[in-house]
């Protein structure tokens, strides 16, 4: 009961600051955390990269592995994202199988790859029907301080650009950079009261009414959205977080991932 | 989405099946199909068949996942192991589990939660048979049987997905459409207060053809509604000798 | 405990109706609730029907995959039969992996249909040792007011004579007509206070000392029994019901299921 | 039930193990083998060895499935991994699952619940070695077991299964026969009430084969009875000092 | 609550008779309960021994597969060594998947088997990179009353001992004899209150503050060591109870296990 | 362990990486790396990457779990998937369940359980990156995350495993002298009060080379402890603004 009320408090805090301009960090509604970005820092993994977002910290991992490619796409290599909520990153997080909101972020970060076309996937097939390359994008969340989401889109696309492909390991010649053929970006904008703050904090994320999630792309097309969150939007609103959110993509591709050739 | 390639999605003004840009499949609406159930409905989309069942509001199980200031909303979205091209193992898997929590979503803008603290109130939808577009049929769905269900609401909820295809937006995709299409939108809203409670997409859209695409749906929905809307009406006129009302039995 | 004393008021409800010479919903002692079949309703399933049994509705779908034979019976394909519970049916079916109910409804139909010898496994075989149709027959309950098991065991039948191997999507020549070779029913019974009732309501389950599933086929021979509940029967009891049974099988056959020539 | 085919089960009316058709195969049967559980019993049929443990009346957990007016029956039959020809998977299957219903119920009646309201009794069998015949065989180990407890109970539970092979009705099957036979029917009983409590049959007979293999069942559980009661006089009247009855230690 | 208590009357009992020079069964700080081994009592296992340790008794069972051998050791065989705390064994084991107690007992058993050198796995090799025997030792325990460790250990070896490689049934030729290289014992003691006695009861491993496997072979030499329980031991205390574990081990193998030549 | 062959583990008396037989590689250690967390630390022991992280005291879940004299520690050894070779599947396996015990084991003499009745102290430690050693990495981080979370406690434990290759007792064995030598053992200490606290073997031994291994070992952890205890100081020397203590937030 008591960890209700100081929930109850900690939300109307975050309300009241908001409806006087002002964020408890004291970032603009519109600003990012600072964002530090480390890549190729696992040396087990083909391609890694260590996102801080504020004191949010997501660590991904990209492991390829030989397979057999899907009965319906004999010429495809295979892109499995995973990410996992250990407890390590938060309070409330449990130890246990992969929850909704772990395979919620899991599939929002695997949309955005899939839509803007980042991977080619026939490049992964070695051998139609037989073998091809299974790609594992592993989110591994380490501190959880809000919005995962984005911390964890720019962790994958960076670690799928550092990858480079072992086909030595498996007896095939010369390893390769992996391609990557464009570098979406995702961003999650808030509504609290009617007011819109992007890159929420935890305590942002409990008090909003509602959160979306815009993905958009090098060419400021989109390839993908996710609303979440127990109410309503209107489309206004929801327009105006898309157009906010291929802004704020544009300046972080901009200053984090090199656009590709 | 995926390799579109080959197929020649509008030829004539016209999609694969026949249909205009904005034209959805047909709709079937039964509602109060279950014996069982505190509320249910049956809903066809194209060939789409859904079937939603709501029990409650009841007690929560496990206790300490209640919720003392207001009912907990539960919604399983789940294929028939038969309802798809190649059989689908039983049980959840990722992505039932994510349409279970967007749709849950969906619908709990509308439910008077606060009227019942402490409570669960359940919704499950199955897929019978699949044709894409089904968690929008399960969310209509779902928004008829919790009606049915006598459980309080602010309104319906009604759903559709639009996308694009050959270049084109169109609604309320069908299965060829939704598999080598550009990209595929579902939303859901609150027809009569034009107000959206789920949205999510996946493909490739310009921020115009997203707008487009939104206002389509939009649109889509208010028809939607009027036909939920008319399939609960057509229940409550009816005798209902056919369901005896005493659920004790 | 609110709900414990219902059950007891339904049970003495039951006993005493009966006791007069009366069901809850006014049907002779040997006598069903109105059984409607419906073949082949959904076009994704190899063959499929849906059957009500008054207000007991249970959906059947039969799937056709290629796949390996068991080691020891490389000659053969193989039949799965599966019972899902879900809690679209009832209140008191809960969501999560199969239980004891929903495993012996599949177990007792599915030993039904061995026992009768309904599908020659040997020409589900594509290629000895190597290749073989898996049939799988998926139980769906809808609606559960009691008798799930004939009802279930009604419709696997019915969509096992709708099959059409699907030969050519898997690269063979030409489908065809899956072969039924009997056409064994399930017929459930219950002993209340001494009297013996056909296919039982859920309050009639509930208030039944005994239960006994007799399944017989085409030739009026056995193909399976299964008594449930916690209770003894005497001998007499059950020989009686076993000639109910194949009686009462009869009728249903002769309604229902053409008879394989 | 399978192919029957080649194999010659009767020769000069005699089975392939050269018993008689109404000869049970050999029962050994040993009481209070276990140090740890309340009560226990060995049990050997033919080929088949069989463990029973029985714990309790104690309490039951998780609380919500205490039953207020009487003791709840669990019941679990398992196979060790080494104890059929192909290694078996730890854990239960589907098979299990239900022989464990089965045999739950085939107890229920003799033990007084009513005496415990919101007890827990808890039966554990362990197959060590299989031949056909397990789920009689765990049965009758668990009655006894259940007597050893000092459950309170109104009667012993015998059981046997008959079944069909090369057209005869033959008692208590053994690997072979089940494998390759054309029925096999288990049963349960309380021998000196004529009382049936379990009663499966797979496999292919007619209504008057039926009828026979019943009455050589029922006649079968008189003669297991006898062993079963022998064995827990033989148990009781032993110098008991090889087992403390001090079960706190 | 009263069982806490009854815990810590059981405690204080063995303490006190420690104390005294006693142990609860009367027997020396440094003596084995009577061991009884029974070999092949189970005829569906290759191999299998039955060992008594006082009223503990476990049973250990070998089966033999044909299997896939591990990619990264094409020309070896596998062993799987598993335990099953099953719940007749004992009031406080539970259904349900592998815990850590029992997950740690077959793996104690395991390393000593490994780390002697007991089995040769390339000699389980049937066609490397494609098919090896899959070798599960499965450990089934009875009746727990303490120490559980050294029984199954020595049933492991035992049962390892009498294996038939079933070379027939597979098609191959002839059956053998698997060599058995080495002859590990392991040997467990506990501290309790600065007194170290061998093969600990119930009683005793709950009273102990600290219990010590060790794992010796014919040479005398050490194949493995797991220390187990929430306190803290001195050097000396560990090395006069590896000096006790090789003594121990060489009695029990000198009596139970005939050293291959 | 397994096939020693070819490797060549000693030339010219330094190991395969150049190090001294008594040498450790290179520990880096940094304490409130966390901000969620209670208490952290991210340690390095060559090309080992390893953070723990520590929750609590706080409430124990389930209840029936909680033990009434003192707190329960729980600790969980996880390997990123990405932290080896080949990719690990998400989840526990039987390596991590006995590595969690033993590490908890390690721990537990250390912690003033007896403060808090009832309570539960959470240890989480996740291996980003694996070379040989990690339990005793982990053992060593989680250490000083209790510490930097303040959990009252008698001293540090400090862990360090040594081993056998190429004929000589080695300490801190790198991935190629794990897999490819003849023997592994670590071991966890109270450095200050020669108290040893987990103890492990696997591989072949003499008992010499047993003694010889636990002294070298017991001496590398008094090193360790060192650094474990400058590290704490310095963080806590600093200023420490970067880490808000409201723990609320």
């Amino acid at each position: 009961m008591g960890l209700e009320i100081m929930d109850d408090v900690r939300k109307d805090f975050v309300r009241n600051m908001l409806s006087e301009g002002d964020r408890e960090d004291g970032r603009g509604f519109r600003e990012y955390r600072e964002i530090s970005l480390k890549r190729d820092i696992i040396n087990k993994a083909e391609g890694s990269a260590c996102v801080k977002l504020g004191d949010t910290e997501v660590l991904v991992g990209a492991k390829l592995e030989v397979g057999s490619p899907f009965p319906d796409s004999p010429t495809e290599g295979v892109l499995i994202t995973n990410a996992e909520l250990v407890p390590l990153a938060s309070p409330e997080f449990e130890s246990g199988p992969p929850n909704e909101k772990s395979i919620q972020l899991a599939r929002v970060v695997d949309r955005g790859i899939r839509g803007a076309g980042v991977i080619d996937l026939e490049k992964l097939c070695i051998e139609e029907g037989e073998k091809v390359w299974i790609l594992f994008l592993d989110i591994h969340v380490l501190d959880n301080n809000g919005n995962l989401i984005d911390a964890a889109a720019l962790g994958a696309i960076a670690a799928l650009q550092n990858i480079r492909v072992p086909n030595e390991r498996y007896g095939l010649t010369g390893d390769e950079t992996l391609q990557v053929h464009d570098t979406p970006v995702d961003v999650t904008m808030v509504e609290i009261d009617g007011t819109i703050v992007v890159d929420p904090t935890c305590n942002e994320e409990n008090a909003a009414t509602n959160r979306l999630t815009v993905i958009s792309n090098a060419d400021g097309s989109l390839s993908g959205l996710q609303k979440t969150g127990s109410n309503g939007m209107k489309e206004e609103t929801i327009v105006e977080m898309v157009e906010l959110g291929i802004e704020k993509a544009g300046e972080i591709r901009e200053k984090f991932l090199k656009v590709p050739s | 989405m995926k390799k579109e390639g080959e197929i020649e999605f509008i030829k004539d003004g016209k999609r694969v099946d026949g249909r205009r840009f904005d034209e959805l499949r047909n709709i079937k609406i039964e509602v109060g199909v279950l014996k069982r159930a505190d509320g249910s409905c049956y809903f066809e989309l194209g060939d789409n068949k859904v079937l939603a069942a709501v029990y409650g509001p009841r007690e929560m199980h496990p206790r300490h996942a209640q919720d003392a200031k207001m009912a907990v909303v539960k919604f399983r979205y789940n294929m028939a192991p038969f309802s798809v091209d190649d059989r689908k193992r039983p049980g959840p898997d990722r992505r039932s589990v994510e349409i279970s929590k967007v749709s849950r979503e969906a619908l709990d803008p509308v439910i008077l939660r606060e009227y019942y603290p402490k409570a669960a109130i359940e919704v499950y939808v199955e897929i019978l048979q699949s044709d894409a577009g089904t968690r929008t049929a399960g969310i209509n769905a779902a928004s008829v049987a919790l009606a049915d269900a006598g459980v309080p609401m602010r309104d319906l909820v009604s759903s559709v997905a639009v996308g694009k295809v050959g270049g084109e937006i169109v609604l309320d995709l069908n299965a060829v459409e939704d598999n080598y299409g550009e990209a595929d939108m579902p939303i859901a809203m609150i027809a009569r207060r034009n107000t959206i409670t789920a949205l999510q997409m996946d493909g490739n859209l310009t921020k115009d053809e997203f707008e487009k695409g939104l206002k389509l749906a939009m649109k889509a929905c208010q028809q939607i509604y009027e036909l939920q809307r008319a399939a609960l009406i057509g229940r409550y006129n009816k005798d209902e000798s056919a369901k005896s009302k005493d659920r004790g039995t």
